[in-house]
């Protein structure tokens, strides 16, 4: 992908986004100002450790956020309108979400053909035949053999059930699709065919992905555009090849180089490590959430929050221009 | 203590008024229970205290008769009925009570060994569990009663009485403790602290009990909060039914008994004052349960 | 599915067994047959003719399917009181009972589902608390109370429903009915809720717990994440997944509540076979408690194992647990 | 002879119906072969590495060589020692249990909840009666805590008050503490995240340095395989398709399976 999309109107656009959670008189924010924007046919990556609040995004942007969580600020619209006080009109038509775990992302007790139709039902007023027809048509284009429209999930294997997640979460023909951790809890091999599968079908469709993960190869491999979060807030964002290559957050470049390639000369020699751990989202430190695990922090990094520089990275280090780490 | 008062439970107990409404409630009535031998103004087990031209003085008013007045009234035998019922709250108390430690002791050890140990003995216990919990409490209880009836001599059914309601109550709830147990069991016993622990060579005991036992326990103090309520309901309803305690010494359940004979001929204090304070002290015991139960498990709340 | 069927069928028939053991042991361990049937008079001898006579002297197994094979042809002996034969006095009193017993469940069951349902997916909401507050009342208030509080409001001070018997009934033949007669419906009342309160309570609270538990669900969020209507996300979805528990917990009910009459028919003076149990037990009746314990059991029995094949209706994964390992 | 022999090591798994139903409905027994056949030799000093997906048995030869599942046959030799050996006297067989020891996958069951870390550490050093005195137990939990990381402060914490990648640490040290010659180490980082895997995964290098340890290295990851071992083995249902050192297994890999699992590992690198 070579297009400059900061020319194109973006798909979704998330402005200062906030989500807090409130536990004993505390409050405490989860997902820190953030701001993104996702273009129309992109795969955007949301990368980061567990609890930098990647999920709580995807979720925020559906509306499925529940108690003590809430979103305490910003805005978030698509196609210009915005979505955050209705979210549920959005649901499936224009955004669905496709979860980690496809052993119970399925209803156990209805047929998958019966799920698929509902689905279908719900989003388009069509015959109960027409509604057949398009689940079989779905279920072939996953590699699914439509004549087992009558079976129940349990007789599919955990790749093959996130197949018919994946058909479902297409079956109203959404413009963005939000996968969280779609493949984490597959095997590799299994991995490598689903996200395969995933691109084709949004690719063909037009439909964008915003794809969140842990895992640096999976962004390496599928994303256009990758968005760093660490302790809720964005701390770089880019197009995926220059983030990973020319990281300019010293998290980003901490991240990528911990990273274990398979590199058989790399036995007897010592991974890269940050010291430390994130900070539980009740314990963020002032300034800049990083800067006691960063090897180039300074004072003001302690104390003022570095805004974004040059729509890419959030570090003082970025403040002048040519300044790098 | 310290550590208590800091603690996530200790802060949610102070925001939740209907906790702690229950719980001073419960603390108020076992302390009037305690101490009622100070706080009562009559002992209504002393037969030589009683006056029968007392019978049926209703609350506060003088006694035809002798001129007497009563807080709550008195019973038919010219009981005081506030000091029975404080009386009657230490039967009630005390057997409710015994009954819950006696099914909590056998429901977590055979749970905890049926759990861990699993084959047969697992089958066996949890078989007999389920056969048991096809039967009503109430009616195992009563089964156990009228068994203990007809094995123990007429002599000394008397003084068995209590003994017996207590074992009947308590083999009656063991199920719930047992079963709630032995789920945790199985979760924990599957956990990597408990194979670190095999790999140190400890012995299947010492692994069930220092090392399980500790983290199966807080379920099983909210099913005792609840079994609690259930015991003390039992026990009247024993005593209601007159398979209880003897209605020399009534408890609560017996005082209902005796009040319902009154209660169309226009004696109402005699069945509504014990009523009301069964019902308080259950309530408080349930609210209290319930609360500690969306306490420790979140998920549910 | 095969083994399951087979395994339930053994388990029943070993839970009968079992409970026909305890029963025995009672009858013939807690009372002393000889010393009821002939008195404190008899001779030595009269009482060993007469041990010989009943088979006590018999191995214990060998007494034991005795008892079993009278049980099948349900000759349960004599009641120590009166001497009536204990199975033509069950028979008498049982019609009371399971039309009672029916009654009460039916309404358990239906108000306790429906406003579990309810209270679940209306979190919060006033009504919700009221119904929820309520109902720990209800669990609180004993279910002798209940009854007294009911026939003190609507028999004594309204004077609407009848305070104890069951009415008028209809004999047809083979059984009494107390459905027929207006007499007979008005005295089912304030007993079938009296019955029926306590277990409403416990289902509703449980099936608001499970429906909460599903509602938890990744397929639930999967299906709100894809925009299905409330409407779909409760009754197509939700609803299904907590009828396994629900039938589970409803079955058991059911069968608790033959049982649980016993305080009901006190409270009532209903003439059913609870009755007849208290007096049993007061009396030592040992023969009709016997013969009550193995007749609840058998309920018990017969209802669990119509819950446990219920299942297989309903959940495809127990229906086809052979194709499971293929996939 | 190596220090660690897998030999011809076999488990079965018995997943048929009961007798009763096979002989009403007719059908066969089923028999599952968790793992088939697999033989290996690991040096003191050295890591082996066994890598598979879900289901390929690499958990299970972890459980025979740790002791605490019995191969159904083929044999586990440590130090010339086995712990299914009938004969092995009970002395032995401690000895042989104090030099076995392993880290686990997940740093939230491997530790009691209600216990205190210090006493965690100290359960092996008194299980076996490595040190009798008191003050001496304390010492030497300080000690292993320092080893891993962590401070003397520490001793009165619970688990729950650290993170995940200091939970594993506490696990590490709570293997040191009997003073092991072999660690099996089961997936120790695959659920923390990527910054502190590298912490960890170091100092599980560091470690091996300093006291010689052996490890048995189980792991889905070949990315993290290819920095930790000497000798790597490839499993697929059971069944050891190809054993190698990291160069010819990367370089060179021989079989198709093998080919498929490095064609398909997300990497860095393809970008």
């Amino acid at each position: 992908m070579t297009i400059d999309r900061t020319m194109i109107e973006p798909l979704l656009e998330i402005k200062n986004l906030s989500v807090s959670l409130k536990k004993r008189d505390n409050i405490s924010v989860a997902v820190d100002d953030l701001s993104l924007n996702l273009y129309p046919g992109e795969i955007l990556g949301l990368v980061g450790e567990s609890g930098a609040g990647k999920s709580m995004t995807g979720s925020a942007i559906l509306g499925l956020i529940e108690s003590p969580l809430y979103i305490s600020a910003g805005t978030i619209s698509l196609q210009g309108r915005s979505i955050i006080e209705a979210p549920e009109n959005i649901r499936g038509s224009q955004i669905s979400m496709i979860f980690q775990d496809p052993l119970v992302s399925l209803n156990p007790l209805k047929t998958i053909g019966e799920q698929l139709i509902k689905t279908i039902k719900t989003h388009f007023n069509i015959s109960k035949a027409e509604a057949l027809d398009r689940s079989k048509k779905l279920l072939s284009d996953v590699g699914i053999d439509p004549e087992r429209i009558e079976a129940y999930p349990h007789t599919f294997s955990g790749g093959m059930r996130q197949r018919v997640v994946i058909a479902l979460a297409l079956a109203p023909e959404p413009s963005v699709i939000i996968a969280d951790e779609p493949t984490t809890a597959l095997d590799v091999s299994v991995q490598a065919q689903i996200l395969n599968l995933l691109k084709q079908l949004c690719t063909e469709r037009g439909t964008s992905i915003i794809l969140i993960t842990h895992d640096m190869g999976v962004i390496s491999e599928t994303t256009d555009r990758v968005a760093v979060l660490y302790s809720g807030r964005l701390v770089e964002i880019g197009k995926t090849s220059d983030v990973l290559q020319r990281p300019q957050h010293p998290y980003t470049a901490g991240l990528v180089a911990s990273t274990p390639n398979i590199d058989p000369s790399s036995f007897d020699k010592k991974l890269f490590q940050i010291p430390g751990a994130m900070p539980d989202i009740d314990d963020v430190p002032d300034g800049c959430a990083f800067h006691p695990r960063c090897e180039h922090a300074r004072d003001k990094c302690q104390k003022h929050r570095p805004p974004l520089f040059d729509a890419r990275v959030s570090c003082w280090l970025s403040e002048k221009p040519g300044g790098t780490l | 203590m310290e550590r208590f008062f800091r603690s996530d439970f200790f802060y949610h107990f102070r925001h939740a008024p209907v906790a702690i409404v229950s719980f001073v409630t419960i603390i108020l009535i076992i302390l009037a229970a305690i101490f009622a031998n100070f706080i009562a103004p009559t002992n209504p087990f002393d037969p030589a205290s009683l006056n029968l031209m007392n019978g049926f003085t209703p609350p506060l008013e003088a006694n035809e008769f002798t001129g007497e007045r009563f807080l709550l009234g008195t019973d038919d035998q010219g009981r005081d009925l506030f000091s029975t019922i404080l009386y009657g709250l230490r039967i009630s108390l005390f057997v409710g009570l015994m009954a819950v430690l006696l099914a909590m002791v056998m429901g977590v050890l055979l749970g905890l060994i049926a759990g861990f140990l699993g084959g047969w003995i697992d089958s066996v216990i949890m078989r007999f569990a389920d056969i048991q919990m096809t039967f009503p409490s109430i009616l195992v209880a009563m089964l156990i009663y009228g068994v203990a009836r007809g094995i123990l001599p007429p002599e000394v059914r008397y003084e068995m009485s209590i003994v017996v309601l207590i074992i009947s109550i308590g083999l009656s709830e063991w199920v719930p403790f047992a079963r709630t147990v032995r789920g945790s069991t199985l979760v924990e016993k599957e956990k990597e602290y408990v194979t670190a622990a095999k790999m140190i060579g400890l012995t299947r005991q010492q692994i069930m009990l220092r090392h399980i036992l500790p983290n199966v326990l807080s379920p099983v103090l909210v099913i005792a909060t609840i079994t609690f309520a259930l015991a003390i309901i039992a026990e009247a309803t024993l005593s209601f039914l007159g398979v209880g305690v003897p209605s020399t010494k009534p408890s609560l359940g017996t005082l209902i008994r005796i009040g319902q004979d009154f209660l169309f001929s226009g004696e109402w204090w005699i069945l509504l004052f014990p009523a009301v304070t069964l019902l308080a002290l259950a309530l408080s015991i349930n609210l209290f349960g319930d609360w500690l139960r969306d306490i420790l498990n979140p998920k549910l709340k | 599915m095969t083994f399951i069927i087979l395994n339930r069928l053994f388990q029943a028939v070993l839970v009968l067994l079992f409970v026909a053991l305890i029963s025995f042991l009672i009858f013939r361990f807690v009372g002393n047959p000889v010393e009821n049937l002939m008195g404190q008079e008899a001779t030595l001898a009269q009482r060993a003719a007469l041990e010989e006579a009943l088979g006590l002297n018999d191995p214990i197994h060998i007494q034991y399917f005795d008892f079993l094979w009278k049980a099948v042809r349900f000759d349960f002996g004599n009641s120590y009181r009166g001497a009536l034969p204990v199975a033509e006095l069950i028979a008498s009193r049982l019609p009371a009972t399971l039309e009672l017993a029916l009654t009460s469940a039916l309404f358990a069951v239906i108000f306790g589902v429906f406003m579990g349902i309810y209270t679940a997916i209306n979190r919060g909401s006033v009504i919700t608390n009221f119904i929820l507050s309520s109902s720990l009342i209800g669990v609180s208030l004993p279910t002798f109370l209940i009854g007294i509080l009911l026939i003190w409001l609507f028999s004594v001070e309204l004077n609407w429903l009848p305070s104890f018997g069951r009415g008028e009934v209809v004999d047809l033949g083979w059984w009494k009915t107390g459905f027929l007669s207006e007499s007979g419906l008005k005295s089912l009342v304030l007993p079938a809720i009296t019955l029926g309160l306590y277990q409403m309570t416990l289902i509703m609270r449980l099936t608001r717990s499970e429906m909460l538990e599903v509602l938890r669900q990744d397929y639930i969020r999967l299906a709100r994440a894809l925009g299905l209507t409330n409407k779909a996300v409760y009754f197509f979805h939700a609803l299904p997944n907590i009828l396994i528990p629900v039938i589970t917990i409803g079955g058991l009910q059911l069968g608790s509540v033959i049982a649980f009459a016993i305080i009901t028919e006190t409270v009532f003076q209903w003439p059913g076979v609870g009755l007849l149990f208290i007096n049993a037990v007061y009396f030592v009746d040992i023969p009709v408690m016997s013969a009550y314990l193995l007749l609840v059991g058998f309920a018990f029995v017969l209802i669990n194992l119509i819950v446990d094949l219920s299942y297989f209706f309903i959940d495809p994964r127990l229906r086809d647990s052979e194709l499971k390992d293929e996939a | 002879m190596s220090f660690v022999t897998v030999n011809q090591l076999t488990r079965l798994f018995d997943l048929s119906e009961p007798w009763i139903v096979r002989t009403i409905t007719g059908q066969k027994k089923r028999i599952l072969t968790a793992v088939d056949c697999v033989n290996f030799q690991i040096e003191k000093g050295e890591t082996y590495a066994l890598v598979g997906e879900s289901g390929s048995g690499k958990s299970t030869i972890a459980k025979m060589v740790a002791g605490l599942l019995m191969p159904t046959s083929g044999s586990v030799i440590i130090d010339n020692k086995n712990f299914n050996d009938a004969n092995l006297e009970k002395a032995s067989m401690n000895a042989l249990r104090r030099k076995t020891q392993m880290v686990f996958q997940s740093p939230y069951a491997s530790l009691n909840p209600r216990w205190k870390i210090g006493n965690i550490i100290n359960e092996p050093i008194k299980a076996f009666g490595l040190i009798k005195d008191e003050n001496d137990q304390h010492k030497r939990v300080i000690e292993l805590l320092e080893q891993v990381g962590l401070s003397e402060r520490d001793i009165k914490k619970y688990p729950h008050e650290f993170s995940g990648g200091q939970r594993q640490r506490i696990s590490i040290a709570r293997a040191l503490a009997s003073e092991p010659e072999i660690i099996i180490c089961d997936e120790p980082t695959s659920a923390l995240d990527v910054s502190v895997q590298a912490q960890v995964l170091n100092l599980l290098k560091d470690l091996q340095k300093n006291f010689s340890l052996t490890y048995l290295f189980i792991s889905h990851d070949l990315a993290v395989i290819s920095t930790m071992a000497n000798n790597i083995g490839v499993l697929k249902e059971g069944v050891l398709v190809e054993q190698a050192t990291p160069n010819d297994l990367f370089h060179k890999p021989q079989h198709d399976y093998t080919k498929m699992l490095l064609a398909a590992a997300p990497t860095l690198q393809n970008n």
